[in-house]
């Protein structure tokens, strides 16, 4: 399962992201990025069970929270001080999601389905950012591709949490 | 006076009059009181009347827990507690078919001779100060209280322990306990010969309680006398060579008896049998050390624990006498039926009216206190 | 001073022979028990006392028995010669809880028996002095029967102590309180 | 009366003893001067200040509050009723682990210092001081709450504190047999054997009525009340007092989760009551006939002419019906599989519980008039809307019987089985593929079920066992029970702890092994599940079939698509209210498809669900003790 098969919902966005110099640039197409995710899971929502919809939504509302924060950021004064503070407290890498597989989602997926697709999500997000922080020079930028990836991967950790308090339940 | 309101009213012959002597505390057992009709100072007719220090025993203790019942025995007999305690233990062990081991029992007859000790130095007091001679009971008092200093370090409370519990004792010797044991009973022994120049063998005590409250050995048989008044008429019985318990079988010690019977006979056996208890000690004290080994048996939860149905009547020898308790069981966890038989039943009653009949009115209190008689158990 | 001591079995024989439907039974080291019919109680210790040396009356105990509607008069004899206790059980009904006094074979019974009519009520018949005792000043039912509730007529004759300490109030300010 | 005055001599009767005490010479008259010696002795004087009391001395009380646990047991013992139980808001208070906020008050006027209260105190917190002197005129003075520091707190030495010989609690627990591991390790005979008559008198007598137990109960069980009828020798009134909670005394006594136990206050300090074998004890002594007797005797006599359906016959379903059914409404319960009793039968091996134990739980069930209709599964043989028109009221309570997988790679190969399904197998009898060496992830009670019950295939038809688990969890803090790991370690079930799974290695078509990760912590730093894995320490178990028990799903297609949609839902559960009430006003749910854990929880849920809709049909206010 390579990378790019991880990151179909980001067409092409390797590309873009390296050939992108300014801040305002990389920042609106991850922006973009989050865009696509929310209404994918806003246009999934109605299709799914009930019994899973509160979970698609939930979901829909965590990438949109993405979507404020990175605009924030964008809309944000003196932004490279900004990005400073931020990148402060990088959170773990728990490295559950590796070893999860990235499952279809068809029309009628369960919860277990849905997280899993999701933590694939982030995960190849985070990884593709970390890997451009990598790459490029010291400076706001690299700063940016830091805080992107943080950002991620926080969000990974959460679903890591709520996959393990759905799926482990039940029994005793 | 109007002829029809005239009713005849009996009044005793006028060089007769009646007396009540008490209820008050004379010497130092128990409040009692008894109503002495009287020619002179000679007593013609005495009426004993207890009941002042009815606590109820038997009936409460109907509706407390086996265990529970360990708390209120020592209370029945103020001077003497110990053998209540040891007592009743024996009837619901008897009962409950309960093993006590080896080393609760030597301590239980520690506990059992001191307390003789203890009653006995009480009855030094006591027959000195029913015919006003004081000092002997402020020796004989301060001597009982090293004892209850003991008892404190023992078992946590000088005159009731609750320490004898059904199946041992509940603790066992603290250090040295022993030790100061044997320094006590010589500290004692070394002051009986002061006792015995002070008081007992002074003319005018001797003089005084020679005669006074004779019982013969027919009398006191009748009577139901039993303990150290029944030995001073001569008669050698004692429960502990009798009806044998704990491990008095393994003990040398003497009966000691007198053969006139009267209030001096009581006295001297009375200081004969601290002496004795001394001996019975000092043997404790030398065994005690090797026999090791619990100090009780395992019990069932007490909340819970039933003794089987059945009924027995546990004796023991405390310093009045002979005293039983008779248990009843229905199996249930608490007693159907406890019927203490205190000795003093006999000799604060009936035998004290009998004797008071021939006595006169300054012997009174010196005969009731030569019978050692202990109102508390009568009262229950 | 030997006294020999008499093995039970001479004394049960005696017993049985003469009295008749009597059991005994043998109760521990020293300790016999004799079931025997009530009117027989006086011979048998008149001949406990006589032929065998049980002279001592050591105690007479009554037990109230409702649920049979009984009370149970066990006498126990001590025989100095034998060392033996002979306890002589015998049940009469509570009501009119009448027997007879054997005051006249053992000067002791004189307190037992009137103990046992204070406390029980039972009348013991040529008893010499059946005379109130211990509760001069009662007016009450002999407080020894079962169906005298001791707790009842404690809390209907006295107060129950009501300790207001000032821990007490803190704790009643905060809500709490003493359970009943 | 004898004549006053004359000396008879008496008559010979025994010889009298050489110890002659009469006092040898009367002495001169002034023999008592010599006591004037002590005028010139030192004096004695003793110190004005009040004399330290002894070490054992029992003075007044004091009480450790952060050990006492607001038990009662001293006020229980106390033989003069001194001790009364304050109740104080805010002191801690936790009924799951047996600790009420009161402490003991004693009253001076009526205490005689016997120390039963310390000898007896489970956690040992009372205790009687060397202080001894109150002076006061105030009576309020006597009536002391004792702290460490004691009644006036001066914080005197401890006196009589508690102590081996004084100690009165029975702190061991009785003896149970179990059958050995080697007799045991190829079939699913019963291991507990249950007390014998009198072993369960004596392990009865240890509880000390303190009541931990009835309010640490999820279905707050009356077993102060049914331990001391053992212990009275009453088995039948036990019986009645198990039933007044509980209808499935059989299961509950072999397989409960035993919360009671855990706040039992004498495993303070000892090992706490057998109260769940106590249990099983009582039913095994009573014969079915006298026990439906006696959980029927309360059954209402007429009927309420209202019909109830029951989806799943576990242990809420039942117990809804038994309740349903005892308060006269008509009660049909729909089950799917063969035979009734959901996980309880299909999900339990029957070394821990019998079937025909069970059978008899049920069948008192049963006598009380519901009807169980198996091989009827709702949504495939009967349309759930069928059931909701010819019914007042429906009851889901279908469990959680799908079983998770963990969707690692290759494990959708057909070696790899969820241990639900495996363990429902065994059951019903079914064959299946089983191989010589097998691997169980997952570190749950239902885990070591399925892996003790392959151990036992495996020896029955290779003659050897080789079953591997792997759990995520540390030694320490495994969910199986304790008892689970250390009987399945001896059945041969080697345990692997702190191990995370990352794929099933499948090598042409069979399955080779099953590759685990190291699992560094579980819970992160807001204490949520959160495992952590560390990439690099692999390790691979060779096994040829894998069994995934790492948890377990409800299916509830049945409800179908306006049912769903009318209902509100809470992470894939219908959610309910306390009484087990749903959106939709007619519909209730009960049991592990909405909240776990275990089957006592279920039955609780049961009595809930039953009391509400008894008052929702019209019944009024139920006679059944609705455990709040």
């Amino acid at each position: 399962m390579t990378d790019t098969e991880k990151t179909e919902g980001h067409s092409g966005a390797h590309a873009a992201l390296a050939s992108a110099k300014t801040l305002e640039e990389v920042l609106n197409t991850a922006i973009g990025f989050e865009d696509t995710a929310r209404t994918f899971y806003a246009a999934l929502a109605p299709k799914v069970s009930k019994p899973m919809r509160a979970l698609v939504e939930e979901l829909a509302e965590e990438e949109q929270r993405h979507y404020d924060l990175f605009t924030g950021v964008r809309d944000h004064p003196d932004t490279v001080a900004h990005l400073k503070d931020l990148i402060a407290t990088p959170p773990e890498d728990h490295k559950f999601a590796d070893f999860v597989q990235m499952p279809k989602l068809d029309d009628n997926p369960d919860d277990q389905a849905i997280l899993q697709y999701a933590m694939g999500r982030e995960d190849a997000a985070y990884k593709q950012y970390s890997a451009l922080a990598e790459t490029t020079p010291d400076g706001p930028l690299r700063d940016l591709f830091r805080f992107l990836a943080d950002e991620e991967l926080r969000h990974k950790g959460e679903l890591e949490k709520t996959y393990y308090e759905i799926i482990h339940s039940g029994g005793v | 006076m109007r002829p029809e309101n005239y009713r005849p009213v009996s009044h005793p012959p006028s060089h007769e009059y009646e007396l009540y002597f008490g209820p008050n505390h004379p010497g130092i057992e128990g409040n009692y009181a008894i109503r002495v009709r009287l020619k002179g100072d000679e007593v013609q007719e005495a009426i004993a009347d207890g009941g002042y220090l009815h606590r109820g025993f038997e009936k409460i203790m109907e509706e407390r827990l086996w265990i529970q019942n360990v708390a209120l025995v020592p209370r029945i007999c103020v001077p003497d507690p110990v053998p209540m305690e040891e007592c009743y233990s024996r009837a619901v062990e008897q009962l409950g078919g309960l093993e006590v081991p080896a080393r609760a029992q030597w301590i239980r007859v520690m506990m059992l001779e001191m307390s003789r000790i203890c009653a006995h130095l009480f009855t030094f007091g006591g027959n000195a100060a029913t015919i006003g001679f004081y000092t002997n009971m402020f020796w004989g008092v301060s001597m009982r209280d090293l004892f209850l200093d003991l008892f404190e370090e023992i078992t946590g409370a000088r005159i009731y322990h609750m320490y004898i519990t059904p199946g041992g004792v509940r603790r066992d010797l603290p250090e040295g306990l022993l030790d100061r044991l044997a320094a006590l009973l010589d500290d004692l022994e070394s002051r009986l010969p002061d006792f015995e120049d002070l008081f007992f063998s002074n003319t005018v005590v001797i003089n005084r309680a020679t005669g006074t409250g004779t019982i013969s050995a027919e009398e006191a048989l009748a009577w139901g006398v039993t303990g150290p008044n029944l030995r001073a008429s001569g008669l050698p019985f004692d429960v502990r060579r009798d009806d044998p318990y704990l491990v008095y079988p393994e003990l040398e010690f003497e009966v000691p008896t007198m053969k006139d019977g009267d209030a001096l006979a009581r006295m001297m056996v009375r200081k004969a049998e601290v002496l004795e208890s001394i001996k019975i000690l000092r043997q404790v004290i030398a065994r005690l050390p090797h026999i090791e080994g619990p100090v009780r048996c395992p019990l069932p939860n007490p909340l819970a624990w039933n003794i089987p149905a059945g009924d027995t009547f546990a004796r023991v020898e405390s310093s009045k006498g002979e005293l039983g308790f008779f248990v009843v069981s229905t199996g249930g966890a608490k007693p159907w039926r406890v019927h203490v038989r205190g000795p003093s039943q006999m000799h604060a009653v009936q035998v004290l009216e009998r004797l008071l009949a021939r006595g006169r009115l300054e012997d009174i209190a010196q005969i009731m206190f030569s019978l050692d008689a202990c109102p508390p158990e009568v009262d229950r | 001073m030997t006294v020999e001591t008499g093995t039970p079995a001479t004394i049960v024989d005696t017993i049985q022979h003469e009295i008749p439907g009597i059991k005994v039974t043998k109760q521990g080291e020293r300790r016999l028990r004799i079931d025997v019919a009530r009117d027989s109680l006086p011979a048998l210790l008149e001949l406990l006392k006589g032929r065998l040396g049980f002279i001592h009356l050591s105690a007479i105990s009554c037990v109230d028995w409702p649920e049979t509607d009984e009370f149970e008069l066990v006498y126990h004899v001590w025989s100095y010669e034998r060392k033996t206790l002979a306890s002589a059980h015998i049940t009469i009904p509570r009501n009119p809880g009448r027997f007879v006094s054997v005051y006249d074979i053992h000067t002791p019974a004189g307190f037992y028996e009137r103990d046992i009519h204070e406390m029980f009520g039972v009348v013991f018949v040529g008893a010499p002095n059946l005379r109130p005792f211990i509760l001069t000043s009662w007016g009450g039912p002999p407080p020894m029967l079962k169906s005298f509730n001791t707790r009842e007529y404690v809390n209907q004759t006295y107060e129950w102590v009501d300790y207001q300490p000032d821990w007490l109030k803190d704790v009643e300010a905060k809500g709490g309180g003493v359970e009943k | 009366m004898e004549q006053k005055g004359t000396k008879t001599r008496p008559r010979k009767l025994y010889e009298v003893p050489n110890m002659d005490v009469t006092p040898k010479n009367k002495g001169s008259f002034l023999r008592p001067l010599k006591a004037l010696s002590f005028l010139f002795r030192e004096p004695v004087t003793l110190p004005m200040e009040p004399r330290p009391a002894a070490e054992n001395y029992r003075g007044f009380h004091v009480n450790d509050w952060e050990k006492c646990i607001g038990c009662g047991t001293c006020a229980e013992i106390c033989d003069n009723e001194a001790i009364s139980m304050v109740h104080i808001p805010d002191l801690p208070e936790d009924h799951k682990n047996g600790i009420k906020p009161r402490r003991p008050a004693i009253d001076y006027g009526r205490c005689c210092w016997c120390a039963l209260c310390v000898d007896i105190c489970p956690t040992g917190s009372i205790a009687l001081s060397r202080e001894y002197i109150h002076i006061s005129r105030e009576m309020n003075t006597f009536f002391i709450l004792p702290d460490e520091k004691g009644m006036h707190g001066l914080g005197y030495p401890i006196g009589w504190g508690k102590n081996e010989d004084s100690d009165l609690l029975d702190l061991k627990r009785q003896p149970m047999g179990e059958v050995e591991p080697e007799a045991r390790s190829d079939n699913f005979d019963e291991i507990v054997d249950g007390f014998d008559a009198h072993t369960a008198l004596i392990e009865a007598s240890r509880c000390i009525q303190c009541g931990m137990c009835h309010e640490a109960c999820p279905t707050n069980m009356h077993a102060p009340q049914y331990i001391r009828a053992i212990w009275e020798g009453n088995v039948e009134k036990a019986v009645e007092e198990i039933y007044r909670t509980n209808p499935f005394p059989q299961v509950c006594g072999r397989v409960c989760t035993h919360r009671c136990e855990t706040a039992c206050s004498i495993g303070r300090r000892g090992e706490p009551v057998a109260i769940r074998w106590l249990k099983r004890y009582a039913i095994d002594a009573v014969s079915p006939a006298k026990v439906k007797k006696i959980a029927l005797a309360d059954k209402a006599k007429k009927k309420s002419g209202k019909k109830v359906a029951i989806v799943g016959s576990g242990p809420a379903g039942l117990t809804t019906a038994f309740d349903l059914a005892k308060l006269g409404h008509a009660v049909t319960v729909y089950e799917s599989k063969e035979k009734p009793g959901g996980m309880m039968r299909y999900g339990i091996p029957e070394y821990r519980l019998p079937y025909d134990k069970l059978d008899a739980d049920i069948a008192v069930i049963e006598a009380a008039g519901v009807a169980i209709e198996c091989g009827k599964a709702i949504g495939r043989d009967i349309g759930f809307d069928a059931l909701r028109s010819d019914n007042d009221a429906v009851v889901v309570a279908t469990g959680l019987g799908q079983g998770r997988s963990t969707r690692i790679p290759g494990s959708d190969q057909p070696g790899v089985f969820s241990a639900v399904d495996l363990l429902a197998r065994v059951t019903a009898g079914e064959s299946f593929d089983l191989k010589e060496s097998a691997a169980v992830i997952g570190g749950g009670n239902v885990a070591f079920d399925i892996a003790r019950s392959l151990a036992r295939l495996q020896k029955k038809t290779f003659g050897k066992v080789d079953v591997t688990l792997v759990a995520l969890e540390a030694r320490d803090r495994m969910l199986a029970d304790e008892e689970e790991v250390i009987e399945g370690g001896e059945e041969g079930v080697k345990v692997f702890t702190g191990r995370g799974p990352k794929q099933i290695v499948v090598e042409n078509g069979a399955i080779k092994g099953l590759e685990t990760v190291l699992c560094l912590s579980i819970f992160d730093e807001e204490g949520r599940f959160h495992p952590k894995y560390d990439e690099a320490d692999v390790i691979l178990h060779p096994a040829a079939m894998v069994v995934e028990a790492i948890g377990q799903a409800t299916d509830v297609s049945y409800l179908g698509k306006d049912v769903t949609e009318a209902l509100e839902w809470e992470r894939g559960r219908i959610k309910i209210g306390r009484d087990g009430s749903t959106a939709v006003p007619w519909l209730f749910a009960a049991g592990d498809m909405v909240e776990g854990p275990d089957v006592i929880h279920a039955v609780a849920a049961g009595h809930r669900t039953a009391s509400a809709i008894d008052t929702f049909l019209g019944g009024g206010s139920s006679k059944l003790e609705a455990a709040e």
